[in-house]
């Protein structure tokens, strides 16, 4: 581990000394739990029809696929008009789209940026190497099998896919959120360990806790 | 009154050179630039230590993108690492494709046709239009002002098209093949490709008038962040940033490759080095480039082979050699180091994209004393692209 | 003084409608910034969506009391500004809770939100967020002064605090707004206006290519969603104060919605195509451009 | 000729090794370790080779050797040489260059991770560059077996057909080669 993350004592600009743990102090170690939707069936489809109608995608460029998210927010393709927008931040966004082939020490990002948002919460794998490693099937970098570390809702293939393909994806996804099966962020809290230990066996640098909310 | 800051608060240096930064101070905060972060070019990271608003250390992270496609290509033959070396670069893919084929011709000894040279040089002038408008929008939109980023990126897709109706995909072309080029020209390319020259002209005055005379854009870009021209050897440093310091350092002048020596075109250079004239000479550098698309449209062959006399592929050996093999591409020189060894594969490759030194050594030497706000203009001004880095 | 309770659900009327305009207003201007992009841009109802998905996110994080508190202040804010300030001119229903000081009242909510936000966002420890603040606080002090010497200037001009008696002196044609009978206030008061809406130049808080994306960056689900609402609401009452101030106030909701609409167009017009200042350059703007206006104003009042 | 020329020149002051004339204007050419520095000290300050564009190594496992390669260019003159350094591949060690080029130290951090060739006092050199947690020999060398790793530390898809490019051809196309 590294030094910074050890527990030790700090001396503040004040001269008071205090101990201080950043594994325990930035992060949370509760896991999640399965989160149900609300009790009246009719509550429930309103808001699914709001969360398919305001996709915040967070705006983490994971792979090659990156490029073609910015055709799609302007003039040609202008997915504004579906209600999909970008979000800075992961805390306000709910759809997570894994742009390409993840990298080990991306996946590490990608996982933690998954955590930090909030349930309901979608991910998107785009593009063959998601699927199955696709050209970079004999890589020793990179994840060949998206949905052993993540809960995927929606794979879009191509590599790599159009602009077109993505608006499609997406209104595929929506049709799944408004019928209620997108339930990934439930699937995580329930396999919680299986997706753990996956995890573990691929990033060997795991100086994260595990569950970083 | 001129403004000057106060420096005692900065932290001392020690005797190797390294910052004495004492983060339990409370004095500096860290700050994490990336890599999920809209101000960073790419999938990277820059770790920046901040004192009050300016930056007094910053350190470039990369490997998020790597996918270690020099080990890949060690066990693809010499025509399967084709489709996959496009891949190394998303903004401007057919690059590695050039310069991919020209190291392998050029060790394999195949003379290419002369009509599939002037078709490699238009399909490249292509791309670096693409990049650069991609980059007109970058550098605008990390100033905050995201209606360039919408128009140029229009005239990026419009572009784009022209790249589909040649090559039949949007973004990885596939299309510069060891030995020539995948294809002729469509029927009506020419006319097609005027409209779109006009199109991205049109586009380029309206970004001249709201991005380049607009006063605030001026005023955060005027004189920030020079790059010394000392440095340029020091560092590597090529491309356009080196030309907005005014050394003409351009590849395609220095040494010519492809159709480039009966092509009529000077090199763009700019003398103030900041981030103005650097967005500046990438701008009159895509003019340049729409002029030379113009050029060779006119002056290609009409007819004629696109593709050498190639041996069997699956059989191809190439016997011991080492070469490199360069080309300017929009952010600089980029270049394929390739050694073989007589059998089916290469034994090396190395990509030498220009970022590598732009992102790593010299951002971590130009970020300091940098203004938090301005990070991320400055890193988008460099133009860099980490796949370039770590493959 | 007799207070007629009457005023209370008469105030949450102005109150819905207003929440409702700034929602609709809100995507609308979002459209009209895409048009110059040359998109379409969002759906006009975009607004209640994200507002819906907010509510109805499951999850969310708090950390500590003045995290609750902060989108709750800010909210405060903004319909403290609307209520007690006159919306239609001469309407007994549409005057809300508005008294014979109200001025001052109105000048001290303008700010009450940005500094509840400021606990908030503090208490939630990320970094960007402490650097908005920062950056923030610092430009709307800038701001709020050239806003703060023009409606001294105005009051001068009147003798009165009173925004209904403000408002009164002003009717009876365009010529007696205080745009022709003040314009330096009013020039004052506009820049400050810029300054205070969170658009280019002046957006340096949010910065989403610095510091994504600024105060809000830790805020979730509900909290955003009292922050949504908001900012519905914020722009909103702000401009009434300075429709009401400036030009010649509103006598009916049509005209409320179309000066409104009107003055907001001016920061949206100067926004759409500029970069951002820095922080530090958009208060020397303010101090070089705008202070000296307000100050010129007062002096000739 | 040019590179010939500049080739005499060097040979008067170092025990070079042959001169590979790849084009008219690039050349490769060895030499030991030792007088790398000096060579790349004159080659920078007396003939104008003042631009590194590369540093890499090429990895001969069967010679049990790495080949550092030192590529400079001279932009005026429009030539490029490269140094070549041949290394044991065994406890591979070289000195830094980073004080003729700061560039070169980004290089040599990425060298002594991908090939395990160590530049004692580079700066950064031993800390992570692209890899995080690396567990395995650097994977660059050719004895790294990069689909087994793969194969071993990621789950594969069931049902995705892969051809690897070597056991196919050796099976379907010329079984009899080696």
């Amino acid at each position: 581990m590294k030094p910074e993350l050890m527990k030790r004592m700090v001396k503040g600009p004040d001269g008071v000394e205090f101990e201080v743990e950043p594994m325990r102090d930035y992060y949370c170690d509760a896991p999640p739990t399965v989160q149900h939707g609300a009790y009246i069936k009719i509550v429930e489809d309103f808001f699914n029809w709001a969360r398919s109608q305001s996709l915040w995608i967070l705006g983490f460029g994971t792979g090659c696929g990156a490029i073609e998210m910015r055709p799609l927010m302007t003039p040609r393709f202008d997915a504004y008009r579906y209600g999909i927008q970008w979000r800075p931040t992961p805390r306000q966004a709910n759809l997570l789209v894994i742009s390409g082939y993840l990298s080990v020490k991306t996946l590490k990002r990608a996982i933690r940026a998954y955590e930090q948002m909030q349930n309901p919460k979608y991910v998107v794998g785009l593009g063959s190497c998601t699927i199955n490693g696709g050209m970079y099937w004999d890589s020793y970098n990179t994840i060949k099998c998206l949905d052993q570390y993540l809960p995927v809702d929606l794979y879009i293939t191509g590599c790599m896919p159009r602009p077109e393909a993505l608006l499609a994806g997406f209104e595929d996804l929506k049709k799944l959120i408004r019928a209620g099966q997108a339930e990934g962020a439930n699937q995580y809290a329930e396999r919680f360990d299986w997706y753990k230990a996956n995890q573990k066996q691929v990033i060997h640098d795991w100086d994260m806790p595990d569950y970083n909310w | 009154m001129a403004y000057t800051p106060d420096r005692s608060q900065y932290p001392a240096m020690k005797a190797d050179g390294s910052l004495d930064i004492d983060l339990a101070s409370g004095k500096y905060l860290k700050l994490w630039q990336g890599p999920n972060h809209p101000g960073i070019t790419g999938n990277m990271s820059v770790e920046l230590t901040v004192c009050g608003d300016e930056v007094v250390a910053g350190k470039t992270h990369v490997g998020y993108l790597h996918r270690g496609f020099e080990k890949l290509m060690e066990r693809r033959t010499f025509i399967q690492c084709f489709p996959i070396v496009c891949r190394i670069c998303v903004p401007e893919p057919d690059f590695n494709e050039y310069c991919y084929a020209a190291a392998v011709e050029e060790l394999a000894g195949i003379e290419v046709p002369e009509k599939a040279n002037w078709i490699r040089a238009l399909i490249l002038e292509m791309g670096r239009i693409n990049s650069y408008l991609m980059y007109l929008g970058g550098q605008a939109g990390a100033l905050g002002q995201g209606v360039i980023g919408q128009w140029t990126t229009y005239a990026r897709d419009l572009m784009l098209d022209r790249f589909e109706e040649l090559t039949g995909a949007r973004i990885y072309h596939m299309f510069i093949m060891p030995g020539g080029v995948r294809d002729h020209l469509p029927e009506g390319f020419q006319g097609r490709m005027q409209e779109t020259l006009k199109e991205v002209e049109c586009t380029l005055k309206d970004v001249w008038e709201v991005m380049f005379c607009n006063a605030v854009f001026k005023r955060r870009t005027v004189g920030m962040c020079v790059i010394d021209p000392a440095w340029l050897d020091e560092y590597g440093v090529t491309g356009p940033n080196a030309r907005a310091a005014g050394v003409a350092k351009d590849v395609r002048r220095d040494a010519p490759y492809l159709v480039y020596p009966e092509l009529d075109f000077e090199p763009v250079t700019g003398h103030d080095s900041d981030i103005y004239t650097r967005a500046d000479v990438r701008r009159r550098d895509l003019l340049m480039s729409v002029d030379l698309i113009r050029q060779i449209l006119a002056r290609m062959p009409k007819d004629g082979p696109i593709m050498a006399p190639m041996p069997s592929m699956l059989h191809w050996r190439i016997p011991r050699g080492e070469t490199y093999v360069r080309g300017e591409c929009s952010r600089g020189e980029y270049g394929y180091y390739l050694v073989t060894d007589g059998s089916g594969y290469p034994r090396r490759v190395n990509v030498r994209g220009p970022s590598y030194t732009h992102a790593m050594s010299l951002l971590e030497r130009m970020i300091v004393n940098v203004n938090i706000s301005d990070v991320a203009s400055l890193m988008v001004s460099l133009h860099t692209y980490p796949p370039e880095i770590e493959r | 003084m007799q207070f007629e309770w009457i005023k209370i659900p008469y105030a949450l009327l102005t109150l819905f409608i207003v929440v409702n305009y700034g929602m609709l207003l809100g995507a609308f201007i979002q459209k009209i910034g895409a048009r110059v992009g040359r998109r379409r841009g969002v759906p006009i109802w975009q607004n209640y969506a994200d507002l819906v998905k907010n509510f109805g996110l499951r999850t969310s994080i708090t950390h500590g009391v003045m995290f609750y508190l902060g989108p709750v202040f800010r909210l405060t804010g903004g319909i403290g500004l609307l209520l007690f300030v006159p919306t239609i001119y001469g309407s007994e229903m549409f005057s809300n809770l508005s008294f014979a000081g109200d001025l001052i009242l109105a000048l001290y909510f303008v700010f009450f939100g940005t500094l509840g936000m400021a606990l908030g966002a503090g208490e939630s420890g990320h970094p960007h967020a402490a650097i908005g603040i920062s950056r923030g606080l610092s430009q709307v002090t800038a701001a709020e002064l050239p806003l703060a010497l023009a409606v001294f200037s105005v009051a001068l001009q009147y003798q009165t605090l009173s925004i209904t008696d403000i408002v009164s002196a002003q009717q009876g044609g365009v010529l007696h707004w205080t745009l022709f009978t003040n314009p330096l206030a009013v020039a004052a008061a506009m820049l400050s206006f810029l300054g205070s809406m969170m658009r280019p130049p002046f957006d340096v808080v949010l910065a989403p290519q610095e510091i994504p994306i600024g105060p809000p960056t830790e805020y979730h689900s509900s909290y955003l969603a009292l922050m949504q609402t908001n900012r519905a609401i914020f722009p909103v009452a702000k401009i009434v104060v300075y429709m009401n101030l400036f030009f010649g106030g509103a006598a009916s909701w049509p005209v409320f919605f179309l000066k409104v609409f009107l003055i907001y167009m001016v920061s949206v017009f100067v926004g759409v195509a500029f970069p951002r200042f820095r922080v530090e350059q958009s208060i020397r703007w303010f101090l070089v451009w705008a202070v000296p206006l307000g100050i010129l104003s007062i002096l000739l009042a | 000729m040019d590179m010939r020329a500049l080739y005499d020149r060097l040979k008067a002051l170092y025990p070079l090794g042959e001169l590979t004339e790849q084009r008219a204007n690039l050349a490769f050419v060895t030499l030991p370790a030792e007088y790398l520095r000096p060579a790349l000290l004159h080659l920078r300050d007396l003939e104008g080779y003042r631009h590194l564009v590369l540093l890499t190594a090429v990895d001969w496992l069967e010679d049990g050797l790495f080949q550092l390669t030192y590529l400079l260019c001279n932009r005026s003159r429009n030539c490029d040489i490269g140094l070549r350094v041949m290394l044991p591949r065994e406890g591979a060690t070289m000195a830094s260059s980073h004080d003729i080029w700061p560039t070169a130290a980004v290089y040599q951090r990425e060298l002594r991770e991908m090939f395990g060739i160590d530049f004692p006092d580079s700066p950064g050199v031993d800390e992570e560059f692209i890899l995080e947690g690396w567990n395995d020999i650097p994977p660059y060398r050719r004895d790294f077996d990069t689909l087994k790793y793969a194969n071993d530390s990621f789950a594969q898809r069931a049902g995705r057909e892969t051809r690897d490019p070597e056991t196919h051809m050796k099976q379907q196309l010329y079984p009899d080669r080696d």
